[in-house]
């Protein structure tokens, strides 16, 4: 254990810079992707402008350049070519840099040790690597804000050939650097991946079986693993994409009989296991939250694994569901539609697991509590509204309309950005040795919940009337104009929406020093993150735990309080005898 | 000033410190215009006025002009609403006289390669008024502004497609104006708007200014030039070119004619973006006559 | 793992895929159908990949699991081939 | 093992996988590696059942005796490389060291031959945009054909020469004395990375060359 | 904030609207179920001081029941959607005595040509008009759906239609419409800078009106060359 001996020498840049601690890492991952959520929510509520009153000078337009904002008398006033940048890099920055490194940067980073009882991931180097290429992707895609053209404009799915050839759209560097900065994004989610893996399988504690890691460690261990398969395929497209921008070949190019298809097969064969990279750590995390919540064990806990594992399988299968009208062969169309329908079924069985959690529990609305909750009703709505694309011939109707982008955010904002609000809330602690204040937390949780709702709700209502995605300027359409209201009652409610959010950035900022000091474990959890020190040294562990239980032995009958830690021995010799760590896990 | 100012306000943004050396190239194109700019105020023309000669062209159409057809502007009502009467293509504009419009006629060979001109301040408008460009030839010098009028206030873009230059697509959603300017000089550079597929223009981008189009009567003027032989060149965007001879004397208006017909649409060859060099090599010899 | 046996058995898998490269070569330029070239090259190659995943990177001797492992993302190159293929 | 006395020494994690980290997290980064292949070769596959017609008969514009000796030089060069791990294993320094550098020799005669392949195809004007490198002619349809085949092959020699650097690394280790019988993981991992690379080389020269 | 379909008016929108309110229903009623559960438990269990929870781990049985009903749920809504699906998208579904269009996408416009009434593009008495479509009612109309630059997406909302145009892809696409009136068509797929311009109407006429506008058209067709027409395809 020298690692742990000679800790505190450590130069200031090396403890706190380049730091190979998973739990450095871990908040350098937050602080970056904080900074990426609140670019993302600034550029939607430019997008948010233009979609509510269309034409008209944006406040604090003449701030921006005049590539972006045209200069009129009365004005500035946002130019289309800006507004499908805008579209595009919402879409990017928030699902690669902001959700993405939230679930699996932050919390792979921050749990996977302390609940596996490791003292570190298993490449301790690598794992600051990953980092350390994650951030300046994430400067390079900002930067290209910045270069002559503008950033990229072809939607965060960059279909080609618009994407593949400047000439339509006008920008050239710009799409360029965006594929470069998603190329190096990957490779930071690989080092990610692979450290994941090998820590989760090779450095569990002893008696820390496959089936008493929390469901947090499964999601992501899991996530890991449709990383780890999926990135490397986007990272391929992304080249020849490249190539096809730069030294003329022409993989997606038609003038040259290339496949604009192949992009799309390609992007999505990335793009839907992706999404639910994007679920699944959430998922995790809600378990965890509402056993502890309602002080009761998570309901089917192996139904809930091999729902998770169910998800993973077929997330490879159902790709084709984004491009049912794309020009696909209509034959695989049928195919998809059955497998996409079946994936509804392990993400239905996780919710009633849910609800079994909550029912006859001991219910502790703390601020976790409550985002998981919100977490489950929003990703019921996201779920259910799923299944009318899943169904081709409703698709042919909805698809790129508006109740996409509300069925996409239901589960995006609802889900993941509400299980994020309880993880960070829930882990707090754990980083920072302090508590988040609980009465803003709930005023937090109400404002943003209702907010929410008002913003996306009407999205689906809007969508079902035909309004189109990513219209620059929907009075240009007659049959869109009645709708223009709803977009105007969308961009106030929004505008509120991400006010309401400084409440949860003051509450993240001023408890980090004024914040209630947090023993080793304040929410009377079990998994081993809280036999530690809040926040546990380096190394975690004085002495390598041993596991005798599973995670959610709430309210368990043989102990008094209503959780069990899960390396408390067992209370007397005579009880059943501990389970021996077997040397061959099951 | 304002491109500066642009790209001062553009450093506000929320990007990171790499945000500086892109701005470099971000606003180089802003910032080559106003090096140009300083320079053309000291140097005046080095053409020597007092032994300077002009250039009038006049060119002539033999011949029934063709028939134009109608715009059909249905898909644009609130352009439509602009013209009592149909509106006509402008392919082919012959006016009273015989004189063919929209000719674009320019020095192509004979100027002193080591003269070089300074690049006039001022900028040049090409309008978008009922959908349509006015005017729809138009002759600018390497690194001049052009400026580009959005007089309609609805949707319009400017998809600029030279083999020489840079081409660029913009789109000008609202009544504005966006600035543009060529630094290499290219002989016809063809600009559309594809909202309006009948909206074509063409831009002459030339290394100096002797340049002009022809008015209804089919007359331009090209300047005054130092006395020399020079060949000049005129260029229609459905006959092609033709050039001739012409020798500029001191004090006088050299004349020189062309004449174009409907026959010459059958082969003509319509040079757009072909890079045309006024300094060509042996500068005084001239040009075999090629009609 | 390291067996004295192992000396003989590179230089024997060493010749095998020697051998199996020259076939490959020379059963490319008969005059077969295109489809059953095709399929009799591609088994080849699987064959010679096989060989040096198993001998050359030990996977023969490694826990089952390995194995599992090292084959799961075959399946999904598949997938995705034949999937796209039946566009054309 | 009564509860009590548990200290350190003998809470060894859980079994897991039953092989050493560094080896599990090569196989794993390997896994990642096939998809990214998987992506290049999976669109050239769906590219040439899509337009046959613009990929040349194998040999007709690809030099298949030249690249057929090529990957015979890889093989040997795999061979190589797992007689440096088998000597390592015995702790026999000198045999690591020695096959080491066969191994390197032979990787860097691969790359050096497959450069030479691109330059004598580009002047032959197989290139995807030929006026952009001012190249006489270029071969037809080779915007399609060259580019699967520079992406795939220049992506598997940038693999190789990424592996020959690396093993510069552990060959300067190696010298050092820094392996021994029971400390050879650098090896077996740069062997393991080694031999993947072949791999992907067989069924690359299979599917490009000869079919 | 209605969730009803605006009206349909071609053969496809029974199937798609019945297809669209059977989903509704059914995760209507879910969604009621589930979120008055969740709402009732957090009420009904929530914190009582000194009184644990109920220690239950899960009930297979209960698993059982909530993995077969939806599987058998969406299986059903699945297999009920392959006959419309096979009826809008199959090419040889296209009923035999449809009357044939090319529908040229561009960046932004949309070049609409009729095939005329021998029925073969590239004659003399095609009809291509920009951006506005001329439909008879109760007629199906097969359209070769193509796109010269990028990917745009031919939009109907009225007749339920929607294909992407993929350059380098002739995409069959067919409706039938079943009253006339003027419709909109729009451009549902990202396809550049000015991708909200790419606006159209389709004109369904009576068979009456239908013949009169062919006819207007060729009279129109004949003063300007014919040879501006084929060169327009």
């Amino acid at each position: 254990m020298d690692a742990h001996a000679h800790a505190h020498e450590m130069p200031w840049i090396r403890r706190y810079i380049f730091s190979t601690d998973h739990k450095t890492i871990a908040i350098q991952f937050l602080l970056m992707s904080l900074f990426f959520l609140v670019v993302g929510g600034l550029l939607a509520m430019m997008m948010r402008w233009q979609l509510g009153f269309p034409s008209e000078p944006m406040p604090g337009g003449m701030l921006l350049p005049d590539e972006m904002m045209a200069p009129t008398p009365a004005g500035a006033i946002m130019l289309p070519e800006f507004y499908n940048s805008l579209v595009t890099m919402h879409g990017t920055i928030m699902i690669f840099f902001a959700i993405m490194p939230l679930l699996v940067g932050v919390f792979g980073n921050l749990l996977i040790p302390l609940q596996i009882g490791a003292d570190d991931m298993a490449f301790p180097r690598l794992n600051m690597a990953s980092f350390w290429m994650a951030f300046p992707a994430g400067l390079l895609m900002l930067a290209s804000f910045a270069v002559e053209g503008g950033a990229a404009g072809a939607g965060w799915t960059s279909y080609a050939p618009l994407s593949a050839s400047g000439e339509y759209t006008g920008v050239y560097l710009g799409q360029q650097l965006w594929l470069i900065s998603l190329t190096i994004l990957g490779f930071a989610s690989l080092a990610g991946a692979v450290n994941y893996i090998t820590t989760i399988i090779n450095m569990r504690a002893p008696g820390m079986t496959w089936f008493r890691m929390p469901l947090a460690t499964w999601a992501l261990f899991i996530t890991a693993i449709l990383i780890l398969l999926a990135i490397p395929i986007l990272a391929g497209a992304l080249i020849m994409l490249l190539f096809d921008q730069t030294i003329g070949t022409a993989f997606f190019l038609p003038a040259s009989d290339g496949e604009p298809l192949l992009w799309q097969h390609l992007f999505w064969f990335f793009g839907h296991p992706e999404v639910y990279i994007l679920i699944l750590p959430a998922m995790g995390i809600t378990s965890d939250v509402l056993a502890n919540g309602a002080r009761k064990p998570v309901f089917g806990y192996h139904a809930m694994v091999l729902a998770i594992v169910a998800i993973a399988f077929l997330s490879w299968i159902v790709w084709g569901h984004h491009m049912f009208q794309s020009g696909m062969n209509p034959m695989l169309g049928t195919t998809f539609m059955i497998t996409t329908m079946v994936i509804a079924v392990p993400s239905a069985i996780k919710v009633f697991n849910w609800l079994g959690t909550i029912y006859k529990g001991n219910i502790h609305l703390h601020t976790p509590m409550l985002h998981a909750l919100g977490f489950v009703s929003m990703f019921i709505i996201g779920g259910l509204s799923g299944v009318f694309m899943a169904s081709t011939p409703v698709d042919v109707y909805i698809h790129d309309t508006y109740f996409i982008v509300a069925h996409l955010h239901y589960v995006l904002f609802g889900g993941s950005l509400f299980a994020i609000f309880a993880g960070i809330t829930f882990w707090y602690p754990k980083m920072f040795g302090r508590l988040m204040n609980e009465k803003w937390g709930r005023i937090h949780f109400w404002l943003t919940m209702i907010l929410y709702n008002i913003v996306f709700w009407p999205m689906h209502s809007i969508g079902i009337q035909g309004h189109m995605r990513r219209i620059y300027d929907p009075t240009q359409y007659e049959f869109l104009q009645p709708l223009q209201p709803i977009n105007q009652f969308i961009t106030m409610a929004a505008f509120a929406l991400v006010a309401v959010q400084v409440i949860y950035a003051l509450n993240f900022i001023i408890s980090i020093w004024k914040g209630k000091k947090a023993g080793n474990n304040p929410w009377k959890a079990n998994s081993l993150e809280w036999t530690v020190p809040s926040p546990p040294p380096h190394g975690n562990f004085e002495l390598v735990p041993i596991v005798y239980r599973g995670p959610y032995e709430y309210s368990a009958p043989d102990v008094e309080e209503d959780y069990w830690l899960q390396d408390a021995p067992p209370p007397s010799e005579t009880a059943a005898p501990a389970l021996e760590p077997q040397p061959v896990a099951d | 000033m304002r491109d500066l100012f642009g790209c001062g306000r553009a450093m506000l943004m929320a990007t990171a410190a790499v945000f500086a050396t892109a701005c470099g190239g971000g606003g180089g194109e802003a910032g080559g215009g106003m090096e140009q700019e300083a320079a053309g105020e000291e140097m005046a023309s080095p053409v020597d006025m007092a032994t300077a000669g002009g250039i009038h062209a006049m060119v002539m159409f033999e011949g029934m002009a063709p028939e134009m057809d109608a715009i059909d502007m249905a898909s644009e009502p609130n352009c439509a609403a602009r013209y009592t009467d149909t509106p006509m293509a402008e392919e082919v504009v012959v006016g009273g006289g015989g004189g063919l419009a929209n000719v674009f006629v320019y020095v192509r060979e004979g100027l002193d390669a080591g003269m070089s001109f300074p690049t006039p301040g001022g900028a040049v408008v090409m309008d978008q008024v009922g959908c349509r460009y006015v005017p729809r030839v138009v002759g600018v010098q390497a690194g001049q502004d052009l400026t580009f009028r959005n007089s309609d206030g609805l949707p319009h873009n400017i998809n600029a497609s030279p083999s020489e230059n840079r081409g660029f697509n913009i789109s000008q959603p609202v009544n504005m104006d966006t600035n543009r300017n060529f630094p290499l000089a290219e002989v016809m550079v063809p600009v559309r708007c594809d909202v309006h597929g009948w909206m074509s223009a063409y831009v002459g981008v030339l290394d100096h200014p002797f340049h002009g189009v022809t008015d209804m009567e089919g007359g331009a003027d090209l300047g005054m030039l130092p006395p020399g032989d020079y060949v000049v060149e005129a260029w229609h965007e459905r006959y092609g070119t033709q050039t001739a001879s012409v020798t500029v004397t001191t004090g006088e208006t050299a004349m020189v004619s062309f004449s174009f017909s409907e026959a010459m649409a059958a082969n003509a060859v319509v040079p757009m973006g072909e890079p045309i060099d006024p300094h060509g090599p042996g500068a005084h010899t001239l040009a075999p006559e090629a009609h | 793992m390291a067996g004295n046996g192992q000396e003989p058995r590179y230089f024997l898998i060493w010749f095998i895929l020697f051998v199996l490269t020259m076939a490959e070569v020379g059963y490319a330029f008969l005059a077969l159908p295109q489809w059953l070239l095709a399929t009799g090259l591609i088994l080849m190659a699987l064959w010679k990949a096989l060989l040096v995943a198993l001998y050359y990177m030990h996977l023969k001797f490694e826990p089952k699991r390995l194995w599992i492992l090292a084959a799961s993302p075959l399946p999904l190159a598949v997938i995705l081939v034949i999937a796209v293929l039946t566009e054309f | 093992m009564s509860q009590a006395a548990a200290s350190t020494a003998d809470r060894h994690p859980m079994p897991g996988m039953m092989v050493y980290n560094v080896k599990l997290g090569m196989w794993i980064f390997l896994l990642s590696e096939v998809m990214f292949f998987t992506a290049l070769i999976g669109s050239y596959i769906i590219l040439r059942f899509a337009h046959p017609d613009h990929f040349a008969e194998p040999g007709a514009v690809l030099n298949v005796p030249l690249t057929a000796f090529n990957t015979f030089v890889l093989i040997c060069s795999s061979v190589s490389m797992v007689k440096a791990y088998a000597a390592i294993t015995q702790g026999d320094q000198k045999g690591l060291r020695f096959w080491l550098l066969v191994t390197i020799l032979l990787g860097t005669f691969f790359v050096g031959v497959q450069v030479v392949e691109y330059i004598i195809l580009a002047r032959e004007g197989f290139v995807p945009m030929a006026e952009l490198y001012g190249v006489a002619h270029e071969i037809e349809g080779a915007a399609l054909y060259g580019a699967t085949f520079y992406t795939m092959t220049g992506f598997h020699g940038t693999h190789v020469t990424i592996g020959i650097l690396c093993m510069w690394f552990v060959l300067y280790r190696a010298w050092q004395g820094k392996y021994s019988a029971d400390n050879y993981g650098a090896v077996e991992i740069m062997g393991l990375y080694w031999h993947f690379v072949d791999l992907v080389w067989i069924i690359l020269f299979t599917i490009v060359y000869l079919i | 904030m209605s969730w009803l379909l605006p009206d349909s008016y071609s053969t496809f929108g029974p199937d798609v609207d019945f297809l669209y309110y059977a989903i509704l229903v059914v995760t209507g009623v879910v969604f009621v179920i589930t979120e008055a559960l969740l709402v009732y438990f957090v009420i009904r269990y929530r914190r009582r001081d000194g009184q644990k929870a109920t220690y239950i781990h899960g009930s297979t049985k209960a698993e059982i029941i909530w993995t077969a009903v939806p599987f058998i749920a969406v299986l059903g809504l699945a297999f009920i959607s392959i006959p419309s699906w096979n009826m809008m998208k199959n090419p040889d579904s296209v009923p035999a005595d449809a009357l044939d269009y090319i529908v040229n996408a561009k960046q932004f416009e949309w070049e609409i040509t009729y095939a005329g009434a021998d029925g073969v593009t590239g004659t003399a008495d095609d009809i291509s008009t920009i951006n506005i479509m001329h439909v008879p009612v109760n007629q199906a109309v097969n359209i070769t759906l193509r796109s010269e630059d990028v990917l745009h997406s031919f939009f109907l909302p009225e007749m339920r239609v929607k294909q992407d145009a993929v350059p380098g892809m002739d995409i069959t696409v067919w409706f039938e419409a079943t009253r006339a009136g003027a419709y909109p068509i729009g451009c549902a797929e990202l396809c550049g800078n000015l991708h909200t311009t790419m606006g159209g109407t389709l004109n369904v006429y009576e068979a009456a009106d239908f013949e009169a506008w062919v006819a207007s058209q060729s009279a129109d067709a004949d003063d300007a060359d014919d040879a501006d027409d084929q060169e327009d395809q």
